[in-house]
């Protein structure tokens, strides 16, 4: 089994993709780590406005080193800035906005998606230190669960799957994966296929995937600039 | 982003038959008149209408019943200085009444804009109110479970907004507002002044901009305890 | 039977009588109309910080007539002022404070007070236009619930009976009871009368109670200044 | 009234062991580092320890576990860029462990506050944080029933504070402070000055006095994360 290393889409150039379909005006949580990214492809002319569990609406990216206020962070505990029109307000407040359905998308990590749309992303089974944050809300919530991901692990194993075997942080809550091969959609119990890498093959990319690849006839390029 | 909008007729617009409005204020004091007015002037029929009580003289949420715009009204406190409006609607059969305690009036608003479908709590525990709730015993103590309280729009009456949705309150005309625009599909807000993005200060943000869809400025807006203490009618 | 009318006390009286036992420092909700009496006799050199439903904690008295601010009312819809410290928040925070029995007294008026507790005051049943307001929240969480009442009603019917005939508003919550003859303390399902009008004897207080009053042998003197 | 105090020591001197005791904080903003560290000098045993995390380095919540204070974390997220304190304690089965989502970490802690002893949530449903918990229906979605969280003490961290206890916070070190004030039978904050009866707008006030216990001020007071970055031990 090959992970197509040499073609995949670097982390960078998977934030780009998701932040295409991310709209203007739009509420959005960013996972802590890799997902964080995709405010930094935000598509010109459009002003999402990013939630942080910790209680900030409407904040922008980091200071300039020595520049960091310690009471100004995100749900990482990375320093940031304010945009105008920001606000601060307490935990059950901040998920209030979260578990009362109010943030447009999320987009969040994953150890494994199921073609279910489960999502197992916050702990690796017995022995680790468990660790859940507030992923466990965000995913049941939020009106748009999205994952950005390579497609397959470091040791080559498909991060999508028939049904996850790690831990699950929600059931039945993502509908699009940006991933490091293509973009798949979960409609139906299934995953879509909307977009793949070009030098790819359907076949290539289902040797990869480990629940059935379905289209519904339109495979689009996944293109993305360098980055 | 912008959601200021130019008038109170565009502010309401969306708002038609058989939708449920809750409209923020306690009594006078936070009653968004001006917007209520706007959607008199519309003649809508069959809101259910959420508010803590059910107008005063013939002005506002009063207004609204005699009109004919309320099929049923939820609250927790029906009598005014001069609820005739209500009283008579009522008496007739022709407005639905559901009586919420107050606490429980506030915490199911707040649930529903917090994602909590149903909650507990001690109050009404054994009194017709509980009727046909399921009681549950936590510690030792019984409990009532109250269900969330969804609306498709909130009328609310803020001090400062800004194009973000951010809004501020003034003094105890804050009561409801908040938890109100919370709670509903669209929240559509009257502010005395529009400030820039960054107007206000993010420290004093009392709801902020993602609960809020429309804000409309009315600047020197009157105050229904005025407006019923001078004998107003309305329209 | 009697009334008792001619050596009654006054409302204002049986405020004032309530108002000595609230303690300094205390947080005290007062009921709409007679019970809001209390606060106008606060005992010199104690500072109690009164809490309205409608979302202010440390009011003060009305405004003089001409400056009232509409926006600054109490839960009866009068115009209040602010004391140095007070706080504004909403609906959902101020029944926080109520329902998370963070309130030290709350001082309600009754149409019948049941010697196991049970309070009814805010319906008098079929017919009437039910209007509960935050009755309901108040006797079921505040740390101690008392009464102020007429001992009997304009008919001369007692208020205080062994089981409430009137739709209950909280079952088991009053502990208190000061009337126009007499302070009663409820205590395990008993009126247990604390103090009478000194014309008064205990088989006159007992005619005009509806349920029975038991004593622990102390009976104080009801003492009131002339209001 | 006046809730306030000249010494740290004095503000947690009531703690003792076996005590729950929320503390403030998310990572280090907003964590009341000197009334921790207090705390660690008094070398009370056996307390269960509410917070977002469970301690970084070995200052604040880390040295607390050091000192063996700890015997329960509930938290939503154990680690952080150098958890070495806390894993150890965890790893050898000195540290009994409840993770919890940190929007039901919050709404338990805020339920508490508001007299709720239960709630339902969508967040966790269909996974192991689950298990045991009673699941309910409601409108065709399914969520689980969560019980409030209670402490005997709250150590938080405000920005300014009055004799009423009154408390502001200063930007996201709010976080769960506002809300662990509530939940706890005896909350004591530090404030980073403390201003006269009055002088906190009523308008801006975040936590009213009525849960706050406790003022003590400690202007200036050290950030955990800038402690953490030189490398401090405590004691």
């Amino acid at each position: 089994m090959t992970s197509f290393d040499d073609i995949k889409l670097s982390n960078a150039q998977i934030a780009w993709r998701a932040a295409q379909d991310i709209e203007d005006g739009a509420y959005v949580n960013l996972g802590i780590g890799f997902p964080e990214m995709v405010a930094q492809y935000t598509v010109e002319g459009r002003t999402p406005v990013f939630h942080t569990e910790n209680g900030v609406l409407g904040f922008g990216p980091a200071p300039a080193p020595g520049e960091e206020d310690w009471d100004l962070i995100n749900a990482g505990k990375k320093a940031i800035t304010l945009k105008p029109g920001a606000a601060f307000f307490h935990h059950a407040d901040s998920f209030a906005m979260v578990r009362g359905g109010h943030l447009d998308v999320a987009i969040l990590g994953a150890f494994q998606v199921a073609e279910n749309g489960d999502l197992a992303n916050w702990s690796t089974g017995k022995g680790s230190i468990p660790a859940v944050g507030g992923a466990m809300d965000l995913v049941q919530s939020a009106k748009r669960v999205a994952v950005v991901t390579d497609h397959v692990t470091k040791k080559g194993e498909p991060k999508l799957v028939d049904r996850c075997s790690m831990p699950l942080t929600g059931v039945a809550c993502v509908t699009r994966i940006y991933t490091s091969l293509a973009v798949v959609d979960i409609e139906g119990g299934h995953f879509v296929l909307r977009e793949k890498l070009p030098q790819l093959s359907f076949d290539d990319l289902q040797s990869v995937t480990g629940g059935e690849l379905k289209t519904d006839g339109r495979i689009a390029d996944l293109a993305v600039p360098t980055l | 982003m912008d959601k200021t909008v130019a008038t109170l007729a565009e502010a309401v617009a969306d708002i038609s038959d058989g939708a449920t409005v809750m409209i923020g204020g306690f009594g006078g004091s936070g009653a968004p008149i001006e917007l209520i007015h706007a959607l008199i002037d519309r003649r809508v029929k069959g809101l259910t209408v959420i508010n803590n009580n059910a107008g005063n003289g013939h002005v506002g949420i009063a207004s609204m019943i005699e009109n004919g715009l309320v099929a049923k009204m939820i609250c927790s406190f029906p009598r005014s200085s001069d609820p005739v409006a209500f009283t008579e609607a009522y008496k007739s059969g022709r407005l639905e009444l559901e009586v919420v305690p107050q606490g429980t009036l506030a915490e199911r608003i707040r649930a529903a804009g917090a994602g909590i479908p149903a909650f507990y709590t001690a109050t009404s525990y054994g009194t017709e109110l509980a009727e046909g709730k399921p009681v549950e015993e936590f510690d030792g103590k019984h409990y009532v479970r109250e269900r969330w309280l969804k609306a498709d729009f909130a009328l609310i009456k803020g001090e400062l907004g800004d194009p973000m949705g951010n809004l501020t309150y003034r003094m105890a005309a804050r009561n409801f507002n908040p938890i109100m625009a919370m709670a509903a599909t669209k929240t559509i807000a009257q502010v005395s002044r529009i400030v820039p993005a960054g107007g206000i200060d993010p420290e004093q943000v009392i709801s902020p901009g993602i609960f809020v869809d429309t804000v409309v400025e009315i600047p020197n807006p009157v105050q229904e305890e005025v407006l019923f203490r001078e004998g107003a009618v309305y329209p």
